[in-house]
């Protein structure tokens, strides 16, 4: 149990220093002078004050060094300071992740509920209902993101003013950023939900609960959902991404401040250590997700949970 | 026993009707508008005169008529030939992204499967690392390495899309390896190489060529993504995600500027998928 | 409107009065339109269109932060829209002749929003953070010059010196990055990137970057800028700057009622704005340099000054700004925007389009041959050129112009390349100097701007001289200094050249446009073409 | 066909059933004229091969047949509780609801899957309770532990916790007759009860029938093995191809069957008795005679070592809790030229794996494996695999061990192609030669093996398995996924290529009857061990060890 739960964090140590150490090189590969975004916009740098910004980021050591140095504070939850803002990277990607949660997770949730709702409903029954649906979810999958984005915007917000367009205050505005991130989810949920579903309500168990004198409601809610439950599961790790992919989108689109903002600019300002930060964030993110995931697992199947006896 | 009787079907599946199931109007549709989508890509030109780079500075933002179907942009240029012409590069980028994430994610997916154990080790630990990171992020990265440009939105794509299909193929290869007939080839005396590439190899190859199918439409959605966000193609160059980018200014003064093109790359894609879908129906029942 | 700003853009000469015009026609708007008083309370939304990572006014040249923190940060003087300068903090100032010697004696009844009063340490120790190099300062740095000294004769009194004379300053001290902070909150501040702490009459309730600033009135605020309308604490109880980067976004928050002003409207809908009842545009001309292209005189075909002739003359910046402005932004005919101090009106007519004279300028050139494409050859090699640019740092519109201009360039057969890359790339490229035309616009009514583009020891990565001139060296540097009318003298002569010699291709005048509800009134404007929110009110 | 006048207390009335499923290309009759009834106290046994369409009129009798289906009788009523006769041909979606659990009990195959996998053996015992509302909710826990002692589950307050897949199969297969008995029904449909599970457990799961019969219940057995059918029903109903061809008391249709698909049925059921007799009636081999090649094989056996020598061989396979599991225990075997030596065992004894380890595909961590006198387990992959075609398998799952591209031709080439160069020419007369031998229709050649029925598939399995002129022939349970009559010509089929070709064959099957059937000699294997290993007639005759008793005991020809 020790053994594997050392193995378990070694891993997670590992996918940490690749994903870090890939980043790096990569940012060292992009061209770019870091003391132009240091220097704040200014259209005049002079050699001393170059030098001085060069010496306090730590950019005139050889590359290793830097290297050894950025792992060895990384380690310790030390990601150094932003160049952009001047500000320790962890307190600015903290402040955006804020946003960005209530983002994701308003999302997930919504699209959870759509997508259980819709296959509940439309699993393997309601022929012309059901691929309506489908048919929805297909044109969901093949719009962009950002797209539906716009249509709603000027759709709920200009033309009928139902909701305010204004970055992030208030319930009202995360609504329509909430709907467009959770649409394309709630699609590819429902496809595999009511694949699982229509799985499960042919497994010879559901055949069972019928002749037991159950409803379509009682065998779907009681015994088919939590099948369905675990064939979704397995694609945690892509929904995840698109939720992050998603959300740099959605906040381009609704101009709100989050990690997906934050990225982008990190990235075309060549924010090396904000960068770095945000690539360690949600390669931790991923793993911890994967390890939820695992642990919920054996929550929803007892099959999986080792005989402890 | 073995084919369970009681595995019934709440809703017996639809048999075929007799006759061949590609010429099926639900396999026919998509074909056809992926066909015509091929040709816009080899040969724009008949589609329309019009040059998608040339600007009628007196016809700014004109209305669809017969001589602009999709009227015209902020710069007088037709935006239908633009759509047009569009469609050949949006479309190369997408097969083209495809292409690299299949080969990419074949190497890595079968070697991290098959290679000798130390190599093994490595390589998955370097798929947990590439599927780490989001698609989109790893894009932006190997963009901002390369700059913009349709050919680098092409690898970035790529790139970015090798770790989902390495992964797939990395399962099917184990699955297949357990399976009931690759065990029976060591039986009957089978060399490990002549199982890999008459068996593991095919019965891999299979689902990953009809995902490859659906993932087309998906790398073009991921490219005008990139291009929505200023990463993509250079202007004037024409290309799908860039259009619907340069026109969301003007959705309330010329909306075919967006709207049009828009409506074109979701029943592109829409047939794509459904192609995908079909070919995997028609696949998996086994000719 | 409209008109107005078009009258006065045609006549520049009287340029001053047409301001002065604006003003009072700003004026006669409310008091014909609403209440005869100006009107306490409530809270001003304005939706910005650009974003600023960092507050502190000293350590960025961020435009965003100086239009936040003008309302927070006072300055010693002010700079009324006809560029006169007006008491501030200091109530009056001497300046020497030959701008050496600069004393400033302040106000005593200034206090900091932390409590802490105003006096000459206070103002020296801010000059003084701004100088040291640890703080990093670079725009606000170089608005100082080089200064010698810093001294305080007394409490209230600050003296500053220079070997050399540097005439700027008093300009520079009136922007927003020269803005005096509390002493007291500096010192105490390890980072100062998310916060700022002034006299002005409003108060940085919060930053959060990517969003925006709350901001909140000072009741006790009585030391106004000479050039303002009245006098006490503003009339406004907050002001909310929100950062909302999609234009069709900032728009539809505008013209839904969720905002009362937004900036950097798509030209686009400029008319319907207009048209609309409930809503106007104010625009400023920006003063500075225009949006020009400068044309990379070190490497390349623009080595040769014909082929830069050529170029500027091909180029036709009156029907590229019609089509992607539709008619908000004037097009540019000389380096300068005529808001600029000593900008020269005769310049514009050494400039202007002809095609005919391109394609012989080029033939003389020796770019004789063509290739399949349409594009003039010498040795084989086609003249293409490499336009870099950035575009985070552009408006769509912006994009469209040069794509106007790529199409107008190419009938005279130069292939003008364009070259998308991100902040870090456009640094990059510009540094090694690989690239042979960028585009920039720069907002400073004092000409001495000219100095950091086209000064020898600008050229990048040290400043903006992208054109690579060394050519006016001399007469910049004696500009800095020099007595005003021998200034002007200068000036005219650096415009004048620089258009001969085609080192830039002006394009358009930069302005900055406001869209706003009528329910606002009193909007008066900064000289780096900033609105000012001091004598802002809100009617019913 | 005779059609019963029921009785007044008959529980289940069934008067001229037919079922047809609409589709498609046209109607199919998937039931036709079909007549039973079931009284209290008494076991019907529908009786049938798959296809007959027995699974279907147990399902029309719970209004499950499904969308497709149009149900038509002449009678088709149901006794309740109240004493009312409902007639099922009038129920509605709502009133079906009402009688399923509560008027009818319906039992299926294997509980593992019957059985709601994630959901714990008190719940799905207690759904019934809690959907027909039998009993106030705090009663429930105590009816749920009731009805499983009822069915005899030990210690019932504690699996009541537990999952189906931590329970045994026969304590599985109990939970779910309980689950059927929850809310009380007075009539029970099993289908194909007891077909998963191991022969001794089997008669403790009739039993329980057995039991409710005598309690009052009426019991619609539905089986395809007549064994069962033997043991515990009153009456008989035979299906064949959805009609019912014969019915009547159990003794009297399976002591003088009337109908010759029951003879032909009762026939095909091997056992000790019907030991060197062709179970389909005649030879499936027209007498061809051997082949240069086929002598030669046999020339060059050396009568002096054995065909196969298994010698103490053990296997360990760690669990992923880190508990080794000892699937083979020091096991010793010794297999002659063309012998039968029948291996059998309960699931799990670990006759498979000893399987595995005698082709060599598991690695022995004890022992080794000889054949025909040379080395075998010891040698490298690549020095065993020019001598593989000389032992080959075929398995209970043909389509398993086909690759799922192939075709019929491709399967059977497969080992043609790896010895040596064949000319295109020899390689299609080989491969007739193999398909006429194992009876294949040549026309079954371009096929897919997912398009073949289960007897067919085990014919391309076993003309694959011949292709390389093997001497030795381990099969893995071939037959236990067949239908009786199928799995007979199987068995002819494979005793008649031993004789034409004196292949030597290690017979692996759970079923004692098809071992006794097979074998010359028999080894019983437990936990992986070898208990007992004799010829077969004094395995039969005096079995020695206890186990070897008992399950001879629970295997009772018809």
């Amino acid at each position: 149990m020790l053994w594997t739960g050392i193995q378990r964090l070694f891993t997670i140590l590992a996918v940490l220093w690749g994903a870090a150490t890939l980043t790096f090189v990569a940012l060292k590969l992009i061209p770019g002078d870091p003391v132009s975004i240091l220097s704040g916009g200014a259209n005049v740098v002079d050699d001393a004050f170059r030098a001085q910004l060069t010496h306090e980021f730590g950019l005139d050591q050889p590359l290793w060094l830097q290297y050894l140095h950025y792992l060895g504070h990384a380690l310790i939850g030390n990601f150094g300071q932003s160049y952009q803002y001047r500000e320790p990277v962890i307190a600015v990607i903290f402040s955006a992740l804020k946003q960005t949660l209530v983002l994701a997770v308003g999302a997930l949730v919504l699209a959870l509920a759509l997508a259980v709702l819709n296959a509940l409903a439309t699993a393997g029954r309601w022929r012309y209902l059901r691929t309506f649906f489908t048919g929805l979810e297909l044109c969901l999958l093949s719009t962009p993101v950002y797209w539906l984005g716009i249509i709603l915007l000027s759709l709920f917000s200009f033309k009928m003013h139902w909701f305010p367009v204004m970055g992030n205050e208030g319930w009202q505005s995360l609504v329509l950023p909430i709907i467009t991130l959770s649409l394309p989810l709630a699609a590819i949920l429902s496809q595999i939900l009511r694949d699982g579903l229509e799985e499960a309500l042919s497994q010879p168990f559901a055949l069972t609960v019928r002749t037991r004198g159950a409803g379509e409601t009682r065998l779907r809610l009681r015994h088919g959902l939590r099948h369905a439950t675990l064939a979704a599961s397995t694609l945690t790790g892509t929904m995840l991404a698109n939720v992050l992919s998603g959300s740099i989108l959605t906040e381009t689109v609704f101009g709100r401040a989050g990690i997906g903002k934050i990225t982008l600019q990190a990235i075309a300002s060549r924010d090396m250590p904000l960068v770095l930060g945000i690539v360690m964030l949600s390669a931790l993110l991923f793993v911890i997700i994967n390890l939820v995931v695992d642990a919920a697992y054996l929550l929803i199947d007892p099959r999986l949970r080792k005989r402890s006896s | 026993m073995s084919s369970n009787p009681l595995l019934v079907r709440t809703h017996p599946p639809v048999s075929r009707r007799g006759g061949n199931p590609w010429l099926l109007p639900k396999t026919l549709i998509p074909a056809a508008f992926v066909l015509l989508l091929i040709v816009t890509v080899i040969a724009p030109q008949w589609f329309t005169p019009l040059k998608p780079d040339d600007m009628d500075m007196d016809a700014v933002l004109s209305a669809p008529t017969l001589r602009h179907l999709f009227g015209t942009d902020s710069l007088g240029r037709d935006v239908f030939s633009r759509v047009i012409y569009g469609s050949a590069l949006s479309l190369s980028i997408g097969l083209g992204a495809t292409l690299i994430a299949c080969v990419g994610g074949m190497a890595l997916g079968l070697l991290s499967a098959l290679a000798p154990r130390a190599l093994r080790r490595v390589l998955v630990r370097l798929l947990d690392i590439l599927l780490a990171f989001p698609e989109l992020l790893l894009a932006l990265l190997v963009i901002a390495v390369l700059g913009r440009g349709p050919t680098n939105t092409l690898i970035a794509v790529g790139l970015a899309g090798i770790a989902s299909y390495a992964r797939l193929l990395r399962s099917q290869v184990l699955q297949v390896k357990l399976s009931g007939y690759v065990e029976h080839s060591v039986a009957l005396g089978e060399s490990p190489l002549r199982i890999i590439f008459r068996h593991i190899l095919p019965n891999t190859l299979r689902p990953l060529l009809i995902l490859a199918t659906l993932g087309i439409g998906q790398s073009v959605l991921t490219a005008s993504s990139l291009s929505f966000l200023g990463l993509g193609v250079v202007p004037p160059t024409a290309e799908w995600g860039a259009l619907l980018a340069d026109g969301r200014d003007y959705l309330d003064v010329a909306p075919w500027i967006s709207l049009l093109p828009a409506t074109v790359v979701a029943l592109s894609v829409i047939a794509l998928t459904l192609l995908g879908r079909r070919l995997q129906t028609i696949l998996a029942k086994g000719a | 409107m409209n008109k107005k700003t078009n009258q006065w853009e045609k006549r520049p000469l009287v340029r001053a009065l047409a301001a002065a015009m604006l003003v009072m026609a700003s004026g006669q708007i409310f008091s014909v339109n609403a209440a005869e008083t100006p009107v306490q309370g409530g809270t001003l939304n304005v939706a910005l269109g650009s974003d600023t990572p960092i507050i502190d006014p000293s350590i960025t040249g961020q435009s965003v932060t100086a239009l936040i923190d003008r309302n927070v940060v006072d300055s010693l003087v002010g700079q009324a829209e006809d560029n006169r300068f007006t008491p501030w903090l200091a109530s009056r100032w001497e300046v020497n002749d030959n701008h050496t010697d600069y004393v400033f004696h302040l106000r005593k009844d200034v206090t900091f929003s932390d409590g802490t009063p105003l006096d000459a340490e206070a103002v020296k120790y801010n000059l003084e953070r701004i100088l040291d190099p640890k703080t990093t300062s670079s725009y606000s740095k170089s608005l100082l010059g080089p200064i010698k000294t810093i001294t305080t004769p007394d409490a209230y009194t600050v003296a500053i010196h220079y070997d050399s004379p540097f005439a700027p300053l008093l300009q520079g001290l009136s922007l927003p990055y020269l803005g005096i902070q509390s002493p007291t909150y500096l010192k105490k501040t390890q980072n100062t990137s998310n916060t700022v702490v002034g006299s002005g009459p409003f108060i940085l309730k919060s930053f959060v970057k990517g969003s925006g600033s709350q901001l909140t009135r000072r009741a006790d605020y009585h030391w106004g800028p000479g050039y303002a309308a009245h006098t006490g604490p503003a009339y406004l109880e907050a002001i909310n700057f929100k950062y909302l980067p999609e234009s069709s976004v900032r728009l539809g928050a505008l013209t839904s009622g969720q905002i009362q002003a937004i900036d950097a409207i798509p030209p686009v809908n400029a008319k319907s704005v207009k048209n609309n009842p409930a809503l106007e545009v104010k625009t400023k001309e920006n003063p500075g340099i225009v949006r020009v292209l400068y044309l990379n005189t070190s490497k390349g075909p623009f080595t040769d000054v014909k082929v830069r002739q050529a170029f500027l003359s091909a180029t036709d910046p009156a029907s590229a700004v019609k089509v992607a402005f539709f008619g908000t932004l004037k097009a540019a005919d000389n380096v300068l925007g005529p808001q600029t101090q000593y900008y020269d009106p005769s310049v514009a007519k050494l400039g202007g389009f002809n095609l005919d004279k391109a394609n012989k300028l080029l033939d003389d050139a020796g770019w004789t041959a063509k290739n399949a494409a349409g594009i003039r050859t010498k040795d084989g090699q086609p003249l293409t050129v490499d336009f870099v640019y950035d575009p985070s740092t552009l408006e769509t519109s912006d994009v469209t112009l040069f794509q106007a201009v790529q199409f107008q360039v190419k009938k005279a057969g130069i292939d003008l390349k364009l070259d998308p890359v991100d902040s870090g790339g456009f640094a990059d490229r510009t540094n090694n100097n690989q690239y042979d035309v960028v585009s920039s616009f720069y907002v400073r009514a004092e000409p001495d701007i000219l100095r950091t583009v086209f000064h020898s020891s600008y050229a990048p990565p040290k400043g903006s001289n992208y054109s690579h001139i060394s050519a006016l060296d001399d007469k910049l540097t004696q500009a800095v200094g020099a007595p005003d009318a021998q200034r002007k003298q200068l000036y005219s002569a650096i415009q004048r050249e620089v258009i001969e010699q085609a080192y830039v291709v002006p394009l358009s005048v930069p302005a900055y446009q406001l869209g706003i509800s009528k329910k606002v009134h009193g909007i008066s404007w900064a000289t780096n073409a900033k609105p000012n929110f001091y004598d802002v009110w809100l009617s019913h | 066909m005779t059609l019963n006048s029921h009785a007044p207390s008959a529980l289940l009335v069934v008067e001229d059933l037919q079922v047809d499923f609409l589709q498609p290309q046209g109607t199919v009759a998937a039931v036709k004229n079909i007549s039973f009834q079931v009284n209290p106290g008494e076991i019907v046994a529908l009786v049938g091969e798959s296809g007959s369409g027995k699974s279907v009129t147990a399902r029309t009798l719970v209004g499950l047949a499904g969308e497709s289906a149009r149900v038509t009788a002449r009678s088709l009523s149901l006794t309740c509780h109240d004493g009312t006769r409902k007639d099922l041909l009038k129920q509605e979606a709502a009133d079906w609801q009402k009688l399923r659990g509560r008027e009818i009990g319906f039992v299926l195959q294997d509980a593992l899957v019957s059985l709601d996998p994630l959901r714990t053996i008190g719940r799905e015992v207690a759904e019934p309770m809690l959907i027909h509302k039998r009993h106030p909710r705090g009663e429930i826990p105590s009816r749920v532990e009731a009805l499983l002692h009822q069915v005899g589950i030990p210690d019932p307050q504690n699996r009541m916790q537990q999952y189906p897949h931590e329970l045994s199969g026969g304590l599985r297969q109990r939970a779910l007759i309980a689950s059927a008995l929850a809310a009380g029904p007075q009539l029970l449909i099993a289908d194909e009860p007891t077909t998963a599970l191991d022969v001794t457990v089997q008669q403790r799961i009739l039993d329980i029938f057995r039991q409710l019969a005598q309690a009052g219940h009426g019991v619609l057995l539905i089986t395809h093995d007549l064994a069962v059918v033997a043991q515990v029903a009153d009456r008989i109903v035979v299906m064949q191809q959805g009609e019912g061809v014969e019915s009547g008391p159990a003794a009297q249709v399976l002591a003088s069957p009337a109908h010759p698909y029951t003879r032909r049925l009762l026939a095909a059921i091997p056992g000790a008795d019907t030991r060197g007799r062709w179970l389909a009636g005649e030879s499936p081999l027209p007498d061809v005679p051997l082949t240069a090649q086929e002598n030669d094989n046999q020339r060059r056996r050396n009568p002096f070592v054995s065909a196969l020598d298994v010698r103490n061989v053990s296997v360990d396979f760690s669990l992923p809790n880190g508990v080794k599991h000892n699937a083979v225990n020091h096991v010793s075997l010794q297999l002659a030229w063309g012998e039968t030596l029948g291996l059998v065992g309960e699931s799990g004894s670990g006759k498979t794996t000893l399987g595995k380890v005698v082709l060599a595909l598991q690695k022995a961590q004890h022992g080794e494996v000889w054949l025909a006198g040379n080395p075998w387990s010891r040698l490298r992959e690549a020095e065993r695999r020019p001598v593989r075609g000389r032992i080959q398998t075929i398995t209970q799952d043909p389509l398993g061990s086909f690759d799922p591209q192939y075709t019929v031709e491709q399967i059977i080439q497969q080992p043609l192609k790896l010895r040596g160069k064949l000319s295109s020419s020899a390689l299609r007369a080989r491969t007739l030669e193999l398909v006429n031998l194992v009876g294949l229709n040549v026309d079954l050649l371009k096929r897919r093996p997912q398009a073949l029925s289960g007897g067919q598939r085990q014919r391309v399995s076993i003309a694959q398995a011949l292709a390389s002129n093997p001497e030795i022939l381990v099969c893995d349970e071939p037959v236990s996924a067949l239908d009786v009559t199928t799995q007979a010509q199987v068995l002819d089929l494979l005793i008649a290529l031993q004789r034409k070709l004196g292949l030597a064959m290690l017979f692996i099957s759970h079923d004692l009857g098809v071992v006794q059937h097979m074998s010359h000699r028999i080894a019983v294997m437990k936990a992986g061990q070898i208990v007992e290993t004799g010829s077969t007639e004094e395995i039969l005759g005096s079995p020695k060890h206890p186990y070897t008793q008992t399950l001879l005991a629970s295997v009772i020809a018809a």
